[in-house]
């Protein structure tokens, strides 16, 4: 299996991506620039974290216009899996692949820390191994995280069971307590109906290794690879 | 420009009197307006280094692991498997009380410059930083600036920041300081100098544009702050993290080609000290066209191109005809270049406008041969005015220990660390707030390497000598309690107004005493900083020498397979566990505490006596054990003493607490709360007691049982002290809350 | 050349925590009866062109396409004087 | 109740790698003839009074001591229509 990760000038978590791809999970991974446009032999695309085009106006929306955008749209409607984590998710939402959008943290500042996630829906791209209600912990590291998105389209995430991570603590409780940047709903991550295109706050590949302090992420990457294959 | 005029813009660029007669009579004419910026910037204390450079020769830089010592943009020392550690500490102090946030996020980006330079991709930033009283009217408006800007910066380009200090005092109300320290690696043999080689070997200008920026920093940074700052103000520079990631990776792509002669970033005073350092490394000398430099506004001169500070540029000496694979890495990034000058025989520095050439100068001038001073020292009168320490025993211990761990300089720096991405990069082992030392994974290896930052200014205060050898000591100890080892030291001495032999003395004192403390535990220096005239109307800062190190392991990193050395924190692992005490408390070190200043508001006395030979004995033994794994946690004993170590131990766990075990003496409270050094705690199952002794002994370190780790969330001594560790964590967790206050950008 | 004034603010009921925090500085300067405070975003943008037609047209593509997320934002523009 | 739009904006000759990133930006949405793009804010201040000599002396004070750093950016401000 192939990981294709997708470098945008300012991406900075696109090498975490590939160690983990290619160390821990010992697939091949690659790197795809910005002005590729070709994505033929990779299985799972991945936006990763960082500060695409320095977040300069909005996070993510220099990057939409970035060309792979194009290829990665079509490799998400042909239903490859797609995943995009922190700025990779703010990039979907840009680009108008997933629903919503994102405010800066209730707290005006970054925030770099552990949090716990319940997995709401598995089945997903990112979650096709797990079960709902698990819970993981993993980091966050974002001054953008707090997702929101009008009640109608809040109703539709719920109805078709699109919400795949809240925030929550440690056993699992989902509430006020446990909402590090404010986001609606504890949303920390969504996927589109199809499940295909995952966008999530919290950072994976920074939990996909015991001596990093835990393991939890990796079971979504995993869970890409189970996807891929069908 | 008439004489007197040129003269008036050397005085105002910085020169003394004496300086612009020497200058005059050394060159045989007038020099024109750009010379005298070039002169002016070059001879400034901070390019010069003209009052310290006598005293930093004393700095041992020398040891098997160095790589690369003082002299070159940073340090590098050999941390095995064929890798190099490339780092060095810089201020950024001036601009960061001008503008905080642009401040704070330029001294970033120049201290990654340095390193990336080097061709070592960074992988950590620590940052030391003093501001005045948490209650004086500026400090949340700098503090929250300062942390903001240094979040902006450092997260933007994904290099994770996992370390650093926080302390408050009055000494800085009116001049902060920000230091900041990064490291990077590379193969050895991969190492890029910054030195021109090469006549007609062509040179190329890389990064930002060109603005008005930050003219006179250099400058700026070698004078005393004055009421004045106001028309400084134009000055500031606005760093952009993201060009400064783009230049990252452009430079360490060009360097895969092997197409580079010499690099080097464009930091204080510009394109001029990056082009004169460069030539002087080389011995050769560079010609370079200001016409041709990108430039943001019309309209520049070339005083103006040759001083500007404008952030995220580099200068780069090519192969030539290979300009090719030049363009295609910088076009690749969308980055500015543009062929600027060329290497040219003679050691001379030019510099060409319109067709014209603006200045002449031969490299030696501005660089070997630039004024040199070794200052008048004299030992300060407030030494024989501090108290011998009187403190009365607290009547509470459980109140003294939760108000020391709500002390500002104690206190949780979460709210700090929190705002910086510490683990981008997925190589942070052991983060910030969990550890002595931080912990970085060495990329492409199973190696580790362990950093720290240290000082205990008041300490330096009130005696330099002793002070800077115990920070250097702390520094390396916090190093072994993660199970590192010392691989090479690089420091930031900040410093007050040098004309005043009061404060020389202060630095001749610190530096000899970090020499003797840097030989004795194996730590050469091999980069550093100084900034000097950190002084205003309200007095001289608390001398300050910032010291950090970078560690190693000797080898892999135990990554759960049971191979390779252990690492551990600070907090307590299991209830159950025994906990040991290595080294020797002295009731009687409580000169300088941070106990006296909170009791008694008093900063006098005598420092901790430090034995530099049981400190080195106690580093080795903590080393052993937590290496082998027998030490499940250690933590060193600082400020605040072992109450303020086994509190810190208790509260970074989940639910445990502590059970002391020891008789006291006559006064407990000293015994918790005095800061003699060389102290580290220990825990471990009690089945290894045994071997933690054994150990010691081997390294006749003393050691003592105080106590067992318990279940139950309560830090206990008999009935001395008997306090809810979730207490002493509201308290430990909410000393900055007073910082809280909003007051703007 | 022509200047274009873009106004980006928050849509009416999505969450300005910036601006409630600019307000909290405010009282905390000494100032009561503050109502309200909105941040947004101000962009100028130098065109070439005089053509005010042709600037509109291309404005309200380059707002609608990019500048603006009208999920969370509203926009409003005026071209300032030509020059 | 009044409102006061201020307009925070980089001073001449600083830089603005926001505007520069969102120049970029324009043109890769394929407009050409741009010539430069600054990026800044604007706040909005709803007073509760309409007292406008009083907003002025206020807005003035809110801008010098907390919204704007002289050092790095410049404002302006205007009162949009009493309500
Ligand atoms: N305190 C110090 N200890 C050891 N080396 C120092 C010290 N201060 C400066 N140096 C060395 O002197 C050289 C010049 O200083 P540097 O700070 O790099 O100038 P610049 O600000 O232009 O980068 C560097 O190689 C640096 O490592
Ligand atoms: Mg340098």
């Amino acid at each position: 299996m192939k990981f294709g990760i997708v470098q945008f000038p300012g991406s900075n978590c696109d090498r975490d991506c590939y160690h983990v791809a290619s160390r821990v999970l010992d697939q091949d991974a690659e790197f795809i620039w910005h002005r590729d446009r070709d994505l033929d032999d990779v299985d799972v695309v991945v936006l990763p974290g960082g500060f695409s085009y320095g977040d300069y106006l909005r996070t993510g929306a220099i990057a939409k216009l970035s060309p792979v955008m194009q290829e990665v749209a079509d490799f998400a409607e042909s239903g490859g899996p797609v995943v995009g984590i922190c700025n990779g998710f703010q990039v979907l939402l840009e680009t108008g692949l997933l629903p919503g959008g994102m405010l800066r943290n209730e707290s005006l500042h970054f925030i770099c820390r552990d949090v716990h996630l319940r997995c709401n829906r598995s089945g997903s791209a990112f979650s096709q191994t797990l079960d709902v209600g698990e819970v993981l912990e993993m980091p966050i590291a974002h001054a953008e995280g707090n997702y929101t998105i009008d009640e109608a389209g809040l109703a539709e995430l719920r109805d078709h069971d699109q919400i795949v991570f809240q925030y929550c603590d440690a056993d699992g409780g989902v509430g006020r307590s446990s909402n590090p940047n404010g986001s609606v709903e504890n949303i920390a991550g969504i996927c589109n109906r199809r499940g295909n295109v995952v966008g999530m706050m919290p950072h994976p590949e920074r939990a996909s290794e015991s001596i990093l302090g835990g393991t939890d992420g990796r079971a979504l990457f995993e869970s890409a690879l189970e996807y891929a294959a069908g | 420009m008439s004489e007197v005029d040129l003269k008036e813009l050397a005085l105002t660029g910085g020169l003394s009197e004496a300086e612009w007669d020497h200058l005059l009579e050394t060159l045989g004419r007038d020099p024109t307006p750009a010379e005298v910026g070039v002169v002016s910037a070059m001879w400034s204390e901070h390019c010069s280094y003209k009052s310290s450079r006598v005293h930093l020769r004393k700095l041992p830089n020398e040891g098997a692991s160095v790589v690369q010592g003082p002299g070159e943009n940073a340090g590098a020392v050999d941390i095995g498997d064929g890798k190099a550690a490339v780092f060095k500490m810089e201020s950024h102090n001036h601009p960061s009380y001008i503008e905080p946030y642009q401040g704070a996020a330029t001294g970033i980006g120049g201290i990654l410059r340095d390193v990336f330079t080097m061709g070592a991709r960074p992988i950590g930033l620590l940052n030391s930083l003093r501001f005045g009283a948490p209650e004086f009217e500026k400090t949340p408006y700098l503090f929250q600036g300062v942390v903001d800007g240094i979040a902006g910066y450092g997260n933007c380009v994904g290099v994770p920041t996992v370390g650093g200090d926080v302390y408050f005092d009055d000494a800085y109300n009116q001049n902060i300081l920000v230091n900041v320290f990064a490291v990077g690696v590379t193969d050895i043999d991969d190492i890029f100098y910054a030195e021109a080689s090469g006549v007609g070997n062509p040179v190329f200008y890389v990064g930002a544009k060109t603005g008005r920026d930050g003219i006179h920093g250099a400058t700026m940074a070698s004078e005393e702050f004055s009421d004045e700052d106001e028309e400084k103000r134009p000055t500031v520079q606005v760093g952009d993290p993201f060009k400064e990631k783009l230049l990252i990776e452009a430079c360490l792509d060009l360097m895969e080609t092997d197409a580079i002669v010499g690099i080097q970033d464009m930091g204080a005073a510009g394109l001029t000290s990056s082009a004169v350092e460069m030539a002087e490394r080389g011995e050769v000398g560079l010609r370079i066209d200001v016409d041709k430099v990108p430039a943001r506004e019309p309209g520049m001169t070339a005083y103006e191109y040759l001083l500007s500070e404008s952030q995220e540029r580099m200068l780069v000496v090519v192969e030539e005809g290979r300009e090719q694979e030049v363009s295609r890495v910088f076009d690749k990034w969308e980055l500015e270049w543009a062929k600027v000058g060329e290497v040219i025989e003679d050691e001379r520095f030019e510099v060409q406008e319109d067709g014209d050439t603006v200045v002449d100068l031969d490299v030696p001038l501005l660089t070997s041969a630039a004024p040199m001073y070794d200052r008048p020292t004299e030992r300060p009168a407030y030494l024989d005015d501090l108290s011998t320490p009187d403190v009365s025993p607290a009547d509470d211990l459980g109140e003294a220990l939760s108000d020391l761990l709500n002390a500002p300089n104690i206190t949780s720096k979460r709210r700090v660390y929190e705002q910086y991405d510490h683990m981008v990069g997925v190589g942070t082992v052991v983060r910030p707030g969990d550890g002595d030392a931080a912990v970085l994974r060495v990329p492409g290896t199973d190696s580790a390497l362990a950093i720290a930052v240290d000082c205990n200014s008041r300490y330096c205060y009130v005696d330099p000598r002793e002070g800077a050898k115990l920070a250097v000591a702390e520094c390396a100890r916090n190093l072994a309690c993660v199970g590192a080892e010392p691989a090479g030291t690089t420091d930031c001495l900040n410093f007050g107004n040098p004309e005043n032999p009061e404060i020389m003395w202060q630095f001749v004192e610190a530096v000899e005493g970090m020499a003797d403390a840097c030989a004795t535990l194996n730590a050469p220096v091999v980069s550093g900083n100084v900034s000097l005239y950190n002084a205003t109307g309200a007095g001289n800062i608390y001398p300050t020498p910032n010291v950090a190190m970078v560690g190693h392991f000797d080898g892999a990193l135990d990554d759960g397979d049971g191979e390779g050395a252990s690492t551990c924190g600070s907090a307590f692992r299991n209830a159950g566990d025994a906990v040991l005490l290595l080294g020797e408390t002295d009731p009687s070190d409580v000169g300088a505490s941070e106990y006296l200043k909170r009791q008694a508001d008093d900063v006098g006395g005598a420092v901790p006596t430090l034995d530099l030979e049981r400190e080195v004995a106690v580093q080795a033994a903590v080393r052993e054990l937590v290496r082998s794994g027998t030490a499940r946690s250690a933590h060193d004993c600082s400020e605040g003493g072992l109450g303020v170590a086994l509190a810190e131990s208790c509260i970074g766990t989940d639910g445990l607490g502590l059970d002391i075990d020891i008789e006291p003496g006559d006064r407990p409270d000293l015994e918790l709360f005095a800061e003699s050094p060389s102290r580290v705690v220990v825990s471990c199952p009690t089945e290894d007691i045994a071997e933690v002794v054994d150990v010691a002994r081997s390294h006749d370190v003393p050691v003592m049982e105080l106590g067992a780790v318990t279940g139950d969330g309560r830090l206990r001594w008999g009935g001395l002290l008997d306090v809810a560790v979730s207490d002493l964590r509201a308290s430990f967790e909410s000393g900055l809350d007073r910082l809280d206050e909003d007051l703007g950008e | 050349m022509t200047t274009v004034r873009v106004l980006i603010q928050s849509k009416a009921g999505v969450l300005d925590p910036e601006g409630e925090a600019v307000k909290g500085g405010i009282e905390r300067l000494g100032h009561e009866g503050v109502e309200r405070v909105g941040v947004g975003k101000v962009v100028d943008i130098d065109f070439e062109t005089d053509d005010t037609d042709e600037i509109e047209s291309r404005v309200e593509q380059i707002c609608d396409e990019f500048l603006v997320n009208p999920i969370i934002e509203r926009y409003s523009y005026e071209i300032l004087d030509n020059q």
